[in-house]
């Protein structure tokens, strides 16, 4: 059994590389599940186990219901699912070390300081997810709440769950209480956590807390002392932290920034230095037609916008009939645009845009000054280009791309309302940029119709 | 032959019950920091637009803690011990199968057209 | 409490005493696979103008058999043993010490000049 | 103790990551050696350790006799000198296997096998590193030695010592005369194994027995149950098999091709095909300096016969030269070049030659069409454009650097002699081509004079 155990973690490391490759990574998901397949037969087989009925009612129960909402979400609301799925798993070794803890009280002092990070950890993973799902499906406001004195209320909070550490570990077996209160504190800890990040923040904290609830596992598997449990679980845990580290590179601000500074909030919003000013140039759909007609090269930048205007399948149609008409398409993807990383790929793809299509920022800005016309689909601060300009802004130094390069910007969005960021974008008032207001998706209509005639 | 050859390894843990058992502690710490390693090394060079599908196929692989749910749930203690073991299993489940199924979903629509 | 923990997490070694052993063997062996992973992962993006000093660096590394020799120099066993430990000794660390300065040397010309 | 086995080991992952980055490569091995004695020390300390005497006589011998050997060797010397310590490590790790067996001749089946591993993988190391040493440092004929039934006879041997193996496991404590046998089996195997390679074939060979030296090492760590040694020896293993096929890969060769087919012996020489012909035009050092006093852009590609010729000194004068007179200078390093991996890198950069200035084939080819002049420094093989043109040649599909694409290449070598594949170079019969016979060093001590003078 350990042997099938080992070769589960094989798998599980063969298939988190394939994850790492385009090619491969579909079979590199099937591999890691079978290597989860292989760990829950070995468990079956343990001769520890002597009910069989709560285990496999509690699989039925959990498979059903994972299977129904996978097969439910929309794929838009892929960083909603990914913040339930990672609240599930920390509330489950949050469980399974008060379980092991309930039945097996008195354990030497390794494994309750494993108990009980098995539990904090669980508990700040379940609570800091929901909330993040929550700002993320925008059943709660996404503003970031900042309260007076919530660094220092947050501070004492962890010195306790420090202290009841210290004071459970040493006695497990008499301080029941303490650990109840452990618990509590830790689901109260989570939140206080996610509460001052903005909603736009939310994938990096997503990412955070996918690595928390690895850490989460492997503690479970220090409990119990299983290797595969720790394998798998500091894996996540590792890729997890990794994953934040690149995102928050990306967005050119550091973890501590992200976690801490209430990013988005109305305060810091607009504070964007010198104030752009200039003409705006705007535009119907129905003359940005004359132009795409005309077009040799057409590069696409999506954004946050086309999500939320759910418009990947006109954008789609739109590029087709642009090749159509003789148009070398291309699609620009920023690493943060959107919401989640890959999040404008996981749209595209939906729409069943060529994978060979789509182009990575660094790719594409050394072709800009040769494009046409580039069309910006609710993008906004990944094509701003104070970021490359003006040192005072705050996202000074973030990588752009570089649509103002183009010979003529299409933008399509709303309102002159600044992005995420809060920043205000000179690329509106650029001489070679005409605004094109209105709904992502209704605009592109327009477009698409036109060219229908 | 028993466990004292793993002691053997480790001569200084041999005089209480604890620092044997450290021993062993010892040993999955170990295993736990080269996972850590290996973690990071194969993470560090994935490019951004699998980034989505990587986190929810490495969340699915959290979910692994459904082992220990499993083992609490079958142990047949108390009722309450059970329940705890048996929510467990259902959370755990949740992960592992809504993680692996949502992923192959996202992969599938990523597939290249013929 | 002893290693019987370690025998929890494999419940099905503890019918004799070889297959207690084989269950701490278990947990090498998983050292060992992993510690295979992370070397492939470490190595395999190194460029070509290192492979060199990064033959004569792991080169120096594989010289840690230099513990496993004084293990057996010092155990006092009778002559034979210690005279197979001491020139394992030697040998190992003569891997040792020449692996490490001559790669030290080796990048020692690298430097970039300023 | 445990805890500076794991800190130890730790240091060794850091330490090779920081290896595979050359700003980072030398600390690299600096804590990778801070690593290693962090082991020693931890070990120093064992209780079962009853006797400092041998301990630390063996130290110190092994340490002088390492410190002597690596500071009197020269830098051409870097292949011989790794086999050298190759074997060294391959030895210890048998006479560790031995000593553990004559001190505790029961054991279990497990242990009875890591025992019989590090011995029959220590000893083909050993004797495999000192036969590929003979034929490195040209001790011994560097041709390959190929009887009659050579696969059986191995083939046969290879099941002995299987036989030896399982017989020994089943029954340690009553087999010592079979240990003993398989001692000197493993020997012949070392020898029979590196026999047929040709002398040019040795870096693969001594990486792989890099690799074998790893093992043997995580067996002695299996035998002892340390972890440490079974980390590093298999991080070493990992490493060492890696490289091997990098290696094999950049030769466009596979391991077994390397290893059994007797490449470079006499019956595969010159078998390259249709005979290239053609007029040779060969010039004068003097008449080459017009030439080269002209050019704007020179590449130098440097082969191991500027090795044999000691050249590096002389050629980095000629670099430096040719920039003070107004030309970019760029060094080109075939991956293969030489008879050992990164050897023209070692060579240049003890001649001082700025690291920036070494270009790797895949940047400079693409270069090379707008190169004035290259000149060929005692390489064949690495520059053959056979292996691109001509679908006979054994070096087909082996990626070469073009220089045949440059306006003028000047080829520095002794004679019309094939290299060490044994493969004619039509590059000689080109039009561009200029051959400037002799001696390496002479000629570019040639060269040189004529700048100076
Ligand atoms: N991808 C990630 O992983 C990630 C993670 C965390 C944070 N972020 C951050 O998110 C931002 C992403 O940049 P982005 O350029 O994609 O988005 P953005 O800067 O947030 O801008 C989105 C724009 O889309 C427009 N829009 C909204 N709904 C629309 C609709 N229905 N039709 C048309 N336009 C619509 C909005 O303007 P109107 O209101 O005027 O329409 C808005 O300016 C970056 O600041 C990044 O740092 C990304
Ligand atoms: N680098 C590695 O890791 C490695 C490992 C294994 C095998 N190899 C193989 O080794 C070969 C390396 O290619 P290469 O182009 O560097 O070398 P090469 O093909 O072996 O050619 C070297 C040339 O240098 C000339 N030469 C020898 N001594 C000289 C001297 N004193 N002055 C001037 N010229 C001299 C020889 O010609 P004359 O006799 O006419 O002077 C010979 O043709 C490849 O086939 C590669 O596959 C490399």
């Amino acid at each position: 059994m350990q042997w099938i155990y080992i070769l589960a973690a094989c798998l599980f490391i063969v298939g988190l590389k394939m994850l790492g490759s385009a090619a491969t990574a579909r079979k590199g998901n099937l591999i890691s599940a079978i290597g989860m397949l292989l760990a829950i037969v070995a468990t079956l087989l343990d001769r520890e186990i002597i009910s069989y009925t709560w285990i496999g009612g509690g699989l039925l129960l959990g498979g059903v219901i994972g299977a129904v909402i996978a097969y439910r979400v929309k794929m838009t609301a892929m960083p909603e699912m990914v913040a339930l799925l990672n609240g599930s798993g920390g509330l489950a070794s949050l469980l399974v070390g008060w379980g092991e803890y309930h039945m097996h009280p008195v354990v030497p002092v390794f494994t309750a300081v494993a108990i009980y990070l098995a539990v904090l950890i669980g508990g700040i993973t379940t609570t800091g997810s929901l909330l993040a799902y929550g700002k993320l499906s925008e059943k709660i406001s996404g503003k970031p709440t900042v309260f007076a004195n919530q660094q220092i209320v947050n501070g004492l909070l962890v010195v306790l769950a420090l202290l009841f550490g210290i004071i459970f570990s040493a006695h497990p077996e008499s301080n029941y209480i303490i650990f109840i209160l452990a618990v509590v504190l830790s689901l109260v800890l989570g939140l206080l956590a996610v509460l001052p990040i903005g909603g736009a923040d939310m994938p990096v904290v997503i990412s955070l807390l996918n690595s928390y609830s690895g850490l989460a596992a492997a503690a479970a598997g220090f409990v119990i002392s299983n290797n595969v449990l720790i394998v798998a679980g500091s894996l996540v845990g590792a890729s997890g932290l990794i994953l934040t580290q690149i995102m928050c590179k990306a967005m050119n601000r550091s973890l501590t920034n992200v976690l801490f500074s209430g990013f988005g909030s109305a305060t810091t919003a607009g504070s964007g230095g010198e104030s752009a000013t200039g003409e705006v140039k705007s535009l119907t759909p129905e003359d940005a037609y004359f132009v795409l007609e005309a077009a040799r090269s057409v590069v696409i930048v999506p954004g946050y916008g086309m999500a939320v205007a759910q418009a990947q399948h006109v954008v789609k149609e739109l590029g087709t009939l642009l090749e159509e008409n003789g148009a070398d398409v291309k699609y620009a993807i920023h690493p943060v645009a959107g919401r989640m990383p890959g999040h404008m790929n996981v749209l595209l793809a939906e729409a069943d845009v060529d994978y060979d299509q789509l182009v990575e920022m660094d790719s594409i800005n050394p072709l800009m000054p040769s494009m046409d016309v580039a069309i910006v689909i609710g993008a906004n601060d990944v094509v701003n280009p104070a970021a490359r300009e003006n040192e005072g802004s705050p996202s000074y130094g973030m990588p752009v791309i570089n649509v103002d390069q183009a010979r003529t910007v299409f933008i399509l969005k709303r309102s002159m309302a600044s992005g995420f960021a809060g920043i205000e974008n000179p690329l509106f008032f650029k001489e070679n940029s005409r605004m094109i207001f209105g709904d992502a998706k209704k605009t592109v209509q327009a477009m698409v119709n036109e060219f229908k005639g | 032959m028993n466990f004292s050859a793993l002691l053997a390894a480790v001569p200084d843990s041999a005089e209480t019950a604890t620092s044997e058992h450290g021993a062993l502690f010892a040993l999955l710490i170990f295993i736990f920091v080269l996972a850590v390693f290996l973690g990071v090394e194969l993470i560090s060079k994935v490019p951004s637009q699998l980034h989505t599908p990587l986190m929810s196929g490495s969340n699915a692989i959290s979910g692994i803690t459904v082992v220990g749910a499993m083992i609490a749930a079958g142990a047949g203690s108390n009722l309450f011990g059970t329940a705890l073991g048996f929510l467990a299993v259902v959370f755990a489940t949740i992960n592992v199968v809504g993680g692996y199924l949502v992923t192959d979903r996202m992969f599938g629509m990523f597939k290249k057209k013929d």
